[in-house]
């Protein structure tokens, strides 16, 4: 699959609906989700701050998944030296700030009530969130400070492969260290360990967030392939 | 052959940052202000004299890296050093060498002294040592890293930094973890295998990254 | 050891500017070729090209050996000298370091580091940093290895610029008689080189 | 005639050090590096915290001072700098207020937010700004005439840092001072006033000597 | 304004080098004089001195107006322009701002500026950075604010060394139009000057 939609027309053509299909289906997933979430009953321990969980843990989820795509298109990129792949991995970038950001906004939120503080200097989750975080902006302004494309995309993707490290960083971080932070409890050895009214809304969400940020993803490598395409023309426009 | 271009890269880096006297000046500034402004009370201090180490561990390593490459870049040293016998890797790894040979390793020698004069446990010394060296070692590929990626833009500093620091932080948090925990009697060396661990593959894998990185700025 | 250079159908852009489209040029052992030019045709380009610095959008570049063709990379690697608008050296440095590292790291050996030094006029100068040397001194320093240290490929950019008469003679003949060991010279010029080469010009922009 | 050599410097001096972003990075990053090699105790982090912001701000005006009149120095622009209209002394002025406007101005704003963050009294923060601009004004200024001072010389950044930290010192000492008074209940105006007068001392005598320094490299 | 450079008994070293002893020269409105001499000579140090940016050991440089000695101190700082080897152009900053700083530092107007890019055929080149420019494009960048800003003496340090044969004879134009005016030269030179000038020779070492 990813061979056929490496042509860039093949590409356009599929992505054309595609975009507009994930993002329904992200729209019902989350707002199935958003009521079933809503309906929960608060927890016996934390009351109903339960409920940011199912904006929380599916943006954190969505951030790291963001991530692996944006390593994933820039080796693409590197080892196939193909345009689309540095165009996908330049749209993945500051989405997945944005979930980034929202996981870590949301986490201070749910912080407060939780433990009785913002945010936990020494948490070394929260830290790798944040470090994750500044990846993304650091690869933001790589990006941006290089006028030369070709140059730019070739130092974007060096950077995003070193950055994969910080992946596993953070989801083994709270086995790793004794942290504040809630340990592993539906991707863990032997079954989720949440009651399904908070898993079917947990999951509904994390479906949800992962389809959006596939449609936004998509819908970005379009206007970046737009953009390219615009320059290119203006070049030939400007040499003739 | 790499010992031709290690004594040269080792002049240079000597000569860049001010070298280990800088770095070992900065750490006892950083010590003598630290008291000043926190005030003397011994028991905050000895608390602090560790973590205080490795910002400047990580501060002064940053201090020099920027030059690491854009002087060769910027007079054409780096053209001759493609054109060597030796791949770019392993002249980029020579160069990262140099650096934790001239500022990282007397750093690690200093980190304790500095420690132990702001009240930390002398037990811990060794441990401190280690860490340290580790840590520089780390922190000088990852560094080397950055300003090999940085070199294709106009504002190295800046990049720099934005791209370093986030790497930097996983060793901080194992090599302040193991001292921490052997201060309080914790088990340690988990941690310090962690450190160890980051450093080793940092050691290994950006020298790949670096050398594309200044092939990349160089075309 | 090169014997020949071949360019052939080579395209080069920077930028989004394409500089050559389809050059070719053959350069055998024993001869050397003048690039000729506008500022801006590209020369530099191509003489970074041809060491391996910049990537042609299209077209080949081949280095031949004795026995057929040589690996592209080793070829640069221990038979290519490149001496450039820029020569590398640390200004902060002295001239004697500088010269024994640039020389040992070619492949020659401080001997010939010395010898080079001395044919070129250098040996005073050796102990003095690098900033202070004048234009001139700077170009023989950095001219000096490649008399010092055989590499049979030497691409040139503008060598005899900052050198007084005398220099432009003696690195004429430093030049002779690499051809006549069975080099081969590429160099890009605005002013005629004092030793009998192939004129080829490059066209510039449109 | 200034406005234009003002531009200038701005520009350089921001894309020199990488500017104020880096420069808060680095305030950033050195407030989630103490916490993490500190372990996470509020209390202990809350006393730490404006003296490591001190550290940090004399740290961030060294990484970016050595270049500031090297590049120049180096490519040919000090020789078109001396023969403008304006005297070299002003050129050297013009030089440290662009550094601190690009490096200091943003780290004085940001100080006190990293301090609060920390767990610093809020109420301190007018207080943290202002000796942060004051101790930075000072930085720019001191650093300055160490840069130039070490142009002559091979060993750039050695000689920075010993010329330029013993003359940092007191303007910490003054700010810790005032910030601690003041955190503690205590009269914190005459600390505050020593480290203004030590910044205007700074930036009414360095420039003096910058030039003559300058003068001195370049003949 | 600066109508006559005098130079008299003039004696410069460089470290422990005496490079001139007793050296004479006289230059008037309208003159131009091309320095000439074996590397290491002193030609730039000369230059340099003439700017102001070296201390003599001993004789005077004098600098005359309409009407009498010139300060030496405003001759230099309001008169003069200096091109040396190094072209004080940061190579990360575009080739634009560089220009428009330096004509304007050196009292020019952007006008100005822009006129003489156009003039050198530099308009299409200043949106790169500094880095991007070919050696020949980035001194006629150089020569750019000589062109913008009017400053009656010009000391130049081998000003056309990367110059294609068109853009010397450009850069030709500039010099006798700026001699037209008034303007007084004093170029350091290997290659002969495309305009008419009287040369002089400094002896070089012993
Ligand atoms: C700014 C603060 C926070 C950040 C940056 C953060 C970050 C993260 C991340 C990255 C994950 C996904 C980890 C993975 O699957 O590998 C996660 C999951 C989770 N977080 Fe947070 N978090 C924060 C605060 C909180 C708070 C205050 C709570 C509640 C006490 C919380 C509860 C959870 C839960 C329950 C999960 C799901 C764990 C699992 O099942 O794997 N988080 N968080
Ligand atoms: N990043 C870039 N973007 C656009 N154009 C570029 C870029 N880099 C270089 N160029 C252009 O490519 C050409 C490079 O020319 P090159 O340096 O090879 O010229 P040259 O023939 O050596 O000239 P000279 O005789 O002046 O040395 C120049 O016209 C330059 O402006
Ligand atoms: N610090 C120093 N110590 C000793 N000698 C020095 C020092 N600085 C410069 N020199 C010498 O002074 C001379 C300076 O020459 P200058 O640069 O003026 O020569 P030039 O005539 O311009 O030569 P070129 O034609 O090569 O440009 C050189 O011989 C140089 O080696
Ligand atoms: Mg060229
Ligand atoms: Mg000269």
């Amino acid at each position: 699959m990813f061979a056929a939609l490496a042509n860039p027309l093949r590409f356009m053509a599929f992505s054309r609906w595609a975009a507009p299909l994930l993002g329904a289906a992200a729209a019902v997933a989350i707002g199935v989700g958003l009521v079933f979430g809503l309906e929960a009953p608060p927890d016996y321990q934390q009351g109903q701050t339960v409920q940011i969980m199912f904006v929380h843990v599916p943006a954190a989820w969505t951030a790291m998944l963001a991530y692996a795509c944006l390593g994933a298109a820039s080796f693409v990129s590197l080892v196939f030296r193909h345009a689309l792949a540095d165009q996908a991995a330049k749209a993945a970038a500051p989405l997945g700030a944005a979930f980034t950001g929202l996981a870590l906004i949301t986490g201070s939120l749910w912080g407060r009530p939780m433990w009785g503080a913002w945010w936990v200097w020494g948490d070394a989750r929260l830290v790798s969130v944040l470090v994750l975080f500044l990846l993304f902006l650091g690869y933001l302004a790589l990006r941006a400070s290089i006028e030369d494309e070709a140059k730019s995309a070739r130092a974007g993707e060096i950077l995003a492969l070193i950055g994969l490290i910080n992946l596993p960083v953070i989801h083994f971080s709270v086995e790793w260290w004794n942290t504040l932070h809630q340990g592993e409890s539906i991707l863990r050895k032997g079954g989720p360990a949440l009651a399904p009214v908070y898993l079917l809304p947990l999951l509904l969400m994390g479906a949800g967030y992962s389809l959006a940020f596939g449609a936004l993803w998509l819908a970005r490598t379009r206007a970046e392939v737009w953009k390219r395409r615009a320059t290119s023309l203006a070049l030939q426009a400007a040499l003739a | 052959m790499i010992g031709v271009l290690l004594k040269r890269e080792l002049a240079l880096a000597w000569g860049r940052g001010g070298g280990a006297a800088l770095a070992v000046g900065f750490l006892a500034c950083a010590s003598v202000m630290l008291p000043l402004s926190l005030g003397p009370e011994p028991a905050r201090l000895a608390r602090v004299a560790s973590g205080v180490a490795w910002v400047v561990l990580a501060l002064a390593s940053l201090l020099s890296l920027e030059r690491m490459f854009e002087r060769d870049f910027e007079d054409g040293a780096l053209d001759l050093l493609c054109l060597g016998p030796l791949p770019l890797e392993v002249v980029a790894t020579v160069k990262c060498l140099a650096q934790w040979v001239v500022v990282g390793a007397p750093l690690a020698l200093a980190t304790p002294i500095a420690a132990i004069a702001l009240g930390a446990k002398p037990q811990a010394a060794p441990l401190l040592t280690l860490a340290a060296a580790l840590g520089g070692l780390a922190f000088a590929f990852v560094g080397g890293a950055g300003a090999a990626l940085a070199l294709a833009s106009r504002r190295g500093g800046l990049l720099i930094a934005l791209i370093v620091l986030p790497l930097l932080t996983p060793p901080v948090i194992f090599g302040g973890a193991a001292v921490e925990s052997f201060q309080i009697g914790l088990p340690w060396l988990a941690p310090l295998l962690m450190l160890g661990a980051y450093a080793l593959a940092a050691a290994a894998l950006t020298p790949f990254a670096m050398a594309a990185a200044c092939r990349n700025a160089l075309s | 050891m090169i014997v020949a250079l071949r360019i052939e159908e080579l395209c080069l852009a920077r930028g989004e500017r394409r500089l050559l489209a389809g050059f070719s040029l053959a350069l055998e052992a024993g001869e050397a070729i003048a690039l000729t030019g506008p500022n801006g045709a590209g020369k530099t380009t191509l003489l970074r090209s041809v060491a391996g610095l910049i990537r042609p959008l299209c077209g080949a570049i081949r280095f031949d050996g004795g026995e057929g063709r040589l690996d592209a990379d080793d070829a640069r690697r221990f038979g290519c000298h490149l001496l450039g608008h820029q020569d590398g050296l640390k200004s902060g440095r002295s001239a004697g370091e500088e010269l024994d590292f640039q020389v040992r790291w070619t492949g020659g050996t401080t001997d010939a580091a010395q010898g080079a030094a001395e044919r070129l006029g250098l040996t005073r100068l050796l102990g003095l940093p690098v900033r202070a040397l004048s234009a001139g001194q700077r170009r023989r320093l950095a001219l000096a290895r490649l008399a010092a240290s055989h590499r049979p490929l030497w691409l040139l950019d503008e060598p005899l610029a900052p050198l007084d008469a005398a220099h432009r003679i003696l690195v004429g003949e430093l030049m002779s008689e690499h051809l006549g060991r069975g080099g081969l010279i590429l160099a890009a010029v605005h002013d005629p080189l004092p030793i009998l080469a192939r004129e080829v010009g490059l066209a510039g922009a449109p």
